[in-house]
């Protein structure tokens, strides 16, 4: 029982990730009918929004300290970052232990500016072009992305930790007699991912705003004749929909060691989501996003993998072509969407 | 074994119905003059430096590169001469080799066989290198290996910890300095017994590709002859970058110490994820959890940050050692470019020594000449004590580090620390021996 | 018994009863047109017939044989062709090349490999195709890309593809929606000189009471998803149901 | 001439002649001058030129004619060297068996993978092509490697070991791969002045089947069937109102190009007898996309150059590195000479990836008709006002 849950908690941990990049490439799609394959790179300038701001806290000065000895038997030279000279070595700690937290409303910004100037510069000009000419255009952007960020973080992974508070684990579900330790963080990312994707979907909801994009994904055209103009919120929702896929990234440092190909890990998965949900579904994208996680999880296991080796390897893919085969337009997908 | 190389007349004949057939003027090269492939020609040699570059392992890559290029300006006369002044023999002179200044090429194998192999392809076809070195994972190293031994150039392996590169995939043209899985093991276990007792009980994750296979399998051996007991091994897909769903079932298990026969990203995230999960504070029966990661790199250690402290590998080579040809060599490398060498950085520059030692030792770039001189050469003040270049497989034996995560470090380069240098005669295992039967090394190809 | 037997069709959506008991009757080598008002279920009906719908229950028979459950490629290959509302051709090629496509469909069926020779060296494709081209005056374009053509060559460009077939039935949706009177005219004579010229059942759906007195024989009108009544167009004009239900609509438009 | 019009067999011909004398084009630069880092005219790169050709040739016939948008070819290529590989391994290095096998093999998987995937068309057909490929790489990389069931030998790549079978070698045949004792690897130097060119055998014979392949290509786009592939792309409404069923005929194009691929992967174990599983991965597929859109999807010569270019530039601008860099820009004033080399390091050695990114985006920006394009482009400019008066009048008429 306790392993079962366990195995349920990783694959929501996992989906979250998968949920929030899905539901971003999904509202891209449904209101811009952009097929977006860069989006997984914002997912992983999201993660590197976080170093970089790790790396900012960490600006020091040095000082040489003739006691002690560097690898060349020069005297070391001892870092000491400002922030701990300013605001004291415990406050100045502090604020670097919670680097990740705080790159959260560091990366809102940047997110929206990166999403902004992704839309207006380039996806805007591919409306009008084959859906084949999107992805090809965003494949190539997302090529040159990692390939900057690699030259200006390098190859290795760089580790992003959680805050010390929230970093131990956790019991889970002792009130019903269960024994489940799991690391604080993923809960943490949990949390946060539904929180996420509940915020996006009361703004869709309940917003005039929203109200007036789902309009608008519906019926772009009778929603510009009543004198709205609805690009302009579209450009919008692409700013929002590259900050969600950058604050999963953010949270999702701590878990897994941001590193300059993170997004096309993820990238492959997401569209896999994506499509298992439906085309232009987002409660599809966010299903699909936790079912695939929880499938992964389960094939994971000894008893799987020994039933069928080498499941765990193709259980993803294996569900898309099982559940496109059977439901041609996805778990949640709508009629007409993408089946030119 | 006729069989792996190809006869000179063969090439000869079979070049001839090519010439005839396409209709071509036949001229014979220049290099089959010599008798061997590439000869240099004119006062200068032409050395091969095919690492990766772009993907995962670009940093080692990078470190890699780091030390060729010292390498070749120490073999050049310039700099401070490294570990040249440490090494125990004396035939090179620091005038390059064979009096032919050096000169090299590098190459991106992208850690993917087809593109190492291209690269390596060029070198020899095109930039007429006579010697090809370099790559950081052992499915390139076996490939780039067994396309030297066709083309009849030598190859100085550079970092691969797989059995198979001097075992089942063994090639007469084809040199290991670097240690392997099974070093790793027959080094590791006693310590590991010294540190957790031989009642432990172990998990594996294990990466599902042939080194992963090979590196679990010495491991596994080797703690099983300590009375250890391997309670699960389970694969795990090298693409797979949360490890939580394989932690998760380490919990309940019974097992009392995680091995992670993982290397690169695989290792730095299932470490991550490992400590994530409290494994470590963990108490199973009274005995503390513990990690054990094998294969240890200190650039893959930055990686995985504060986890890796306190955690039990083993290392072909450290910075921080203390003998004299490390030390020159730390000393060298750290004035050039202000940190200190990787282990991959170490074996790099230690084979190309070796191999422009064993060029001037017999006198010529022949391939089958340098494979003589190095087949049972002895040496020593390369940063690993005395080590001999074994004739039977070509695999270098010598001391092997076993080092833990440091807990205080000092610098960002200072995070290991060696725990104990297991003498090489306790690594040392027959030519023979199942893990790394089945191939053989054929005899030298010179080429054309 | 007519060439085209629709009986008893039924098809809902959801709670929409798009059509309801639906029967029609196509004579051969007749025009026949199917008018009714906005949501009347024209176009469902259009779609049943032509295999991109299948009706809940009743059948469609055409010469003979039911088309229920055939693929729209199938059931053109026994003769019906249908023309779309907005000019379905293949925009990329030129006019030419369309032309060809429908000969290759009429000649080699559904599917055949067909790779490796010269489709320039197919002699009687070509000059079918052209010989087509010529009658319905496209001649001139022949190299053109498709995609290029005014509205009214590009509904011309699909007729000459649908006739080419030699089909026994066309269907024509709407066929002069958002023309020009001229078009619109041109396109009423087009159909006329067709009917002349060859044995050929039409069937067509239309709002323009100009172009379905000129051309139709009988008449069907279709209401809320059930024929309301099937005659001549003369009686039809007169008739009081069909006035009250859709006539004064359509000429206020 | 060959069933072509005249148009068709020039460009045949002039493939012809460029293919049989590259040894010579690709090597403009004397041996020791310091443009020999350009040089591309050694062995391995002409093969690599020519065989992914090929495959571009291939993926062109599905994509550029069909439209569909595969992300999964790698796959078909990987089958194809295994196979290839295996016929070594079982019957000897001759490499007829090998590339004949290659070509049935991944026709069948083809088959099999086209079967299901064509069911969906778009992005989804993109997308579950994408799933076959990656199962099929990591089944390759891992599970099929296991040592009771060595199908692939994993990461180390399938090779021939000493004691495979190898039933119908002899020891006066090479032992690497050959054509009727005629080694792959036979290379002819010959040197002209400062100049070296090499003729090798495995390029020519990779050559003569790319021309071959190029000209079934020609055909089958100038045949009765690819027009219907082309209408796919462009109606299959329309199509499947014409009474056409284009199932078959996507099928059939994306079992052509799925063999097409397969011989590329046959030809790769051919010229060197190694098969790793990498030349699976979808990065691989993308590489394709990226050679035929480069060039210019849809039409018959764009592919190819597409593929040269990409060749080139992962086997040659990857080879520039910060001494060659150096020794280029030395004649500048040392701060000036530093600058320059800050500025242009990003993008070459190393940085390959991110230029390639780059002329990729550039290229489906500004010139979705790829390189051809371009080169048409540059031609009407030049060719006046009266040319460029005409074609509109052609091209650009109003719709309405």
């Amino acid at each position: 029982m306790d392993a079962i849950i366990l195995q349920i908690l990783n694959g929501l941990d996992k989906g979250s990730a998968y949920a929030l990049i899905a539901l971003g490439l999904t509202l891209i799609f449904g209101t811009l009918g952009v097929v977006n394959f860069a989006h997984g790179a914002l997912f992983m300038i999201g993660a590197f929004c976080s170093v970089t701001l790790a790396k900012l806290l960490n600006l020091s000065f040095e000082t040489v300290d003739p006691t002690q000895k560097d690898f060349l038997g020069n005297p070391l030279k001892v870092k000491t970052p400002y922030i701990e000279s300013w605001f004291g070595p415990e406050v100045g700690a502090t604020i670097i232990d919670w680097s990740v937290p705080l790159a959260i409303l560091f990366a809102i910004p940047i997110m929206l500016v990166v999403g902004y100037v992704m839309e207006r510069g380039l996806i805007k000009h591919f409306y009008k072009r084959p859906h084949a000419d999107q992805i090809l255009v965003t494949f190539g952007l997302a090529i040159v992305l990692q390939e900057i960020i690699k030259f200006y973080f390098g190859a290795n992974p760089i580790q992003t930790p959680a805050p010390d508070a929230l970093s131990g684990v956790a019991s889970v579900g002792g009130a019903v007699g269960l024994n489940i330790a799991y690391p604080i963080w993923r809960l943490c990312y949990i949390a946060f991912s539904l929180l996420l994707i509940g915020g996006a979907f009361a703004f869709l909801q309940f917003t005039t705003f929203g109200m007036v994009v789902r309009a608008g994904m519906a019926d772009r055209e009778t929603v510009q004749l009543l004198g709205i103009d609805i690009d302009r919120r579209f450009t919008i929702m692409f700013g929002l929909a590259a900050a969600i896929a950058g604050l999963a990234g953010v949270m999702y440092g701590p878990i897994n060691a941001p590193n300059y190909h993170m997004g096309m890990d993820f990238l492959v998965l997401s569209f896999v989501v994506v499509v298992v949900g439906g085309m232009g579904s987002l409660p599809g994208a966010v299903l699909a996003g936790f079912l695939l996680g929880i499938l992964e999880a389960f094939a994971s296991t000894t008893w799987a993998t020994t039933t069928i080796p080498g499941i765990n390897q193709i259980i993803i893919y294996l569900v898309a072509i099982i559940v496109l085969l059977t439901r041609p337009r996805g778990l949640m997908g709508k009629k007409g969407v993408m089946e030119d | 074994m006729t069989k792996t190389t190809m006869s000179r007349r063969g090439v000869l004949k079979t070049g001839a119905i090519a010439g005839a057939g396409l209709a071509l003027p036949t001229y014979l090269s220049a290099a089959s003059h010599a008798g061997f492939t590439n000869a240099p020609q004119g006062d200068t040699v032409t050395l091969g430096f095919n690492v990766p570059q772009s993907g995962p392992y670009a940093d080692e890559g990078a470190d890699e590169l780091r030390a060729y290029e010292l390498a070749v300006e120490h073999l050049n006369g310039e700099g401070d001469g490294g570990m040249l002044n440490t090494f125990s023999s004396k035939a090179l002179e620091g005038n390059g080799i064979l009096g032919k200044k050096v000169e090299y090429v590098t190459g991106d194998t992208q850690t993917k066989s087809d593109a190492a192999r291209a690269s390596a392809k060029s070198m020899i076809e095109k930039d007429g290198a006579v010697m090809i070195t370099g790559g950081s994972s052992s499915g390139v190293a076996i490939a780039v290996q067994g396309l030297c031994q066709e083309a009849g150039v030598i190859f100085m392996a550079g970092l691969t910890h797989s059995n198979d590169t001097t075992g089942k995939d063994k090639k007469a043209n084809g040199f290991r300095h670097f240690f392997n899985g099974y070093m790793s093991g027959a080094a590791l276990a006693p310590v590991l017994e010294s540190q957790y007792g031989s009642d432990r009980k172990a998990y594996h994750l294990t990466a599902d590709y042939t080194w992963g296979w090979t590196q679990q399998e010495s491991i596994a051996a080797a703690t099983e002859a300590l009375g250890w007991e391997t309670v699960n091994n389970v694969l795990t897909p090298l693409a797979q970058t949360d490890f939580s769903s394989y932690i998760a079932p380490v919990l309940n298990s019974g097992a009392d110490v995680l091995v992670l026969n993982h290397y690169g990203g695989n290792m730095v995230n299932s470490l991550t994820n490992a400590v994530q999960f409290g494994l470590r504070e963990k108490m199973i029966d009274g005995k503390q959890f513990e990690i054990v990661v094998p294969l240890f790199s200190r650039l893959m250690a930055r990686g995985a940050g504060e986890n890796i402290k306190g955690i039990l590998g083993s290392t072909n080579w450290h910075w921080s050692l203390q003998d004299e040809g490390s030390k020159a060599f730390v000393q060298s490398f750290g004035t050039k470019y202000g940190f200190p060498p990787s282990q991959a950085a170490h074996t790099c520059y230690v084979q190309t020594l070796l191999y422009a030692d064993a060029v001037a030792r017999a006198g010529s770039f022949n391939p089958c000449a340098v494979v003589e001189a190095l087949e049972g050469f002895e040496f020593d003040g390369l940063g690993n004590g005395p080590t001999l270049y074994r004739a039977e497989d070509h695999q270098c034996f010598k001391d092997v580090l076993v080092v833990r995560g440091k807990e205080n470090p000092t610098s960002e380069f200072d995070l290991l620390e060696v725990v104990e240098v297991t003498p090489r005669a306790q690594v040392e295992y027959a030519p023979d021996h199942p893990m790394f039967a089945g191939g053989t090394l054929g005899e030298c190809n010179p080429g054309a | 018994m007519g060439i085209l037997e629709v009986k008893n069709v039924n098809k809902r959506f959801g709670g929409l009863q798009a059509l309801g008991d639906v029967n029609l009757s196509v004579a051969e080598n007749s025009c026949h047109a199917i008018i009714g008002p906005n949501g009347a279920g024209k176009s469902t009906l259009l779609n049943c017939l032509v295999g991109k719908l299948i009706p809940d229950t009743g059948s469609v028979m055409f010469d003979g044989q039911s088309v229920l459950g055939r693929k729209p490629y199938e059931i053109n290959q026994m003769g019906i062709s249908r023309v779309f509302q907005t000019p379905e051709i293949f925009g990329d090629l030129t006019v030419m090349e369309n032309m060809m496509i429908a000969c290759f469909a009429q000649r080699d069926g559904a599917f055949k490999m067909h790779a490796i020779g010269s489709m320039w060296k197919e002699k009687d494709i070509v000059e079918k195709a052209e010989h087509m081209l010529e009658s319905m005056n496209l001649a001139e374009k022949r190299d053109m890309h498709t995609a290029s053509m005014s509205r009214g060559d590009k509904r011309r460009m699909e007729i000459a593809m649908c006739l080419s077939q030699e089909p026994r039935l066309l269907l024509l949706d709407e066929p002069t929606a958002g023309m020009a009177r001229a078009d619109t005219n041109n396109t009423i004579d087009l159909l006329k000189k067709i009917k002349e010229e060859r044995d050929i059942t039409i069937a067509i759906i239309e709002h323009d009471m100009h172009v379905v007195f000129s051309l139709a024989e009988r008449i069907t009108v279709l209401a809320q998803g059930t024929p309301l009544v099937e005659d001549t167009p003369e009686k039809i004009k007169g008739h009081p149901k069909v006035r009250e239900a859709y006539l004064g609509e359509a000429q206020v438009a | 001439m060959f069933g072509l019009t005249k148009k068709d067999l020039s460009l045949l011909g002039i493939v012809a002649i460029l293919t049989m004398a590259a040894p010579f084009i690709l090597n403009p630069f004397p041996t020791e001058s310091a443009m020999a880092q350009f040089n591309a005219g050694y062995p391995d790169l002409m093969q690599k030129f020519v065989i992914f050709g090929i495959f571009a040739i291939g993926f062109n016939i599905l994509f550029g004619l069909t439209g569909y948008l595969s992300f999964g070819h790698a796959a078909f290529l990987g089958v194809g060297s295994y196979s290839c590989v295996w016929m070594f391994k079982l019957l000897g290095y001759n490499v007829l068996p090998g590339i004949a096998l290659s070509i049935v093999v991944s026709g069948l998987f083809a088959l099999l993978i086209g079967v299901i995937t064509l069911r969906r068309s778009g992005i989804y057909f993109s997308i579950l092509t994408l799933a076959f490929a990656q199962m099929s790489f990591a089944l390759a990389y891992s599970v099929l490697s296991n040592p009771k069931f060595n199908l692939t030998n994993g990461e180390t790549g399938l090779q021939v070991y000493a004691d495979d079978p190898q039933w119908f070698h002899s020891a006066n045949l090479p032992d690497l791969p050959h054509l009727f004792g005629l080694s792959m690897r036979a290379t002819h130097r010959m040197t002209l002045g400062g100049w070296e060119f090499q003729f090798n055998a495995g390029y020519y014979m990779c050559a003569i089947i790319m021309l071959v392949c190029f000209y079934l290509a020609i055909r089958i786009f100038r045949s009765p069937f690819g027009l219907m592939l082309r209408a796919v792309k462009s109606n299959q409404q329309r199509m499947n109102y014409t009474g056409l069923n284009s199932r078959p005929y996507t099928l059939a194009a994306f079992v052509i190009s799925g063999m097409y691929a397969g011989l590329a992967g046959g030809l790769l174990s051919a010229v060197d007898p190694l098969a790793g599983a990498e030349r699976m991965q979808w990065t691989a597929s993308g590489e394709v996309v990226l050679m035929t859109i480069l060039g210019g999807a849809g039409t018959l010569i764009g592919p190819v150059l597409g593929a040269g270019l990409i060749k080139y530039f992962e086997n040659i601008f990857s080879k520039i590195n910060e001494s060659v860099l150096h020794s280029w820009f030395g004649f500048l004033p040392d701060g000036l000479e530093d600058f320059v080399i800050t500025i242009v390091y990003p993008f070459v050695g190393k940085g390959w990836h991110l230029t390639l990114g780059l002329i990729f985006m550039l290229v489906v920006i500004f010139l979705p008709g790829g390189l051809i394009e371009g080169g048409q482009r540059i031609g009407r400019l030049f060719r006046g006002k009266k040319a460029s008066k005409a074609g509109k009048s052609a091209t650009t008429e109003p719709a309405e």
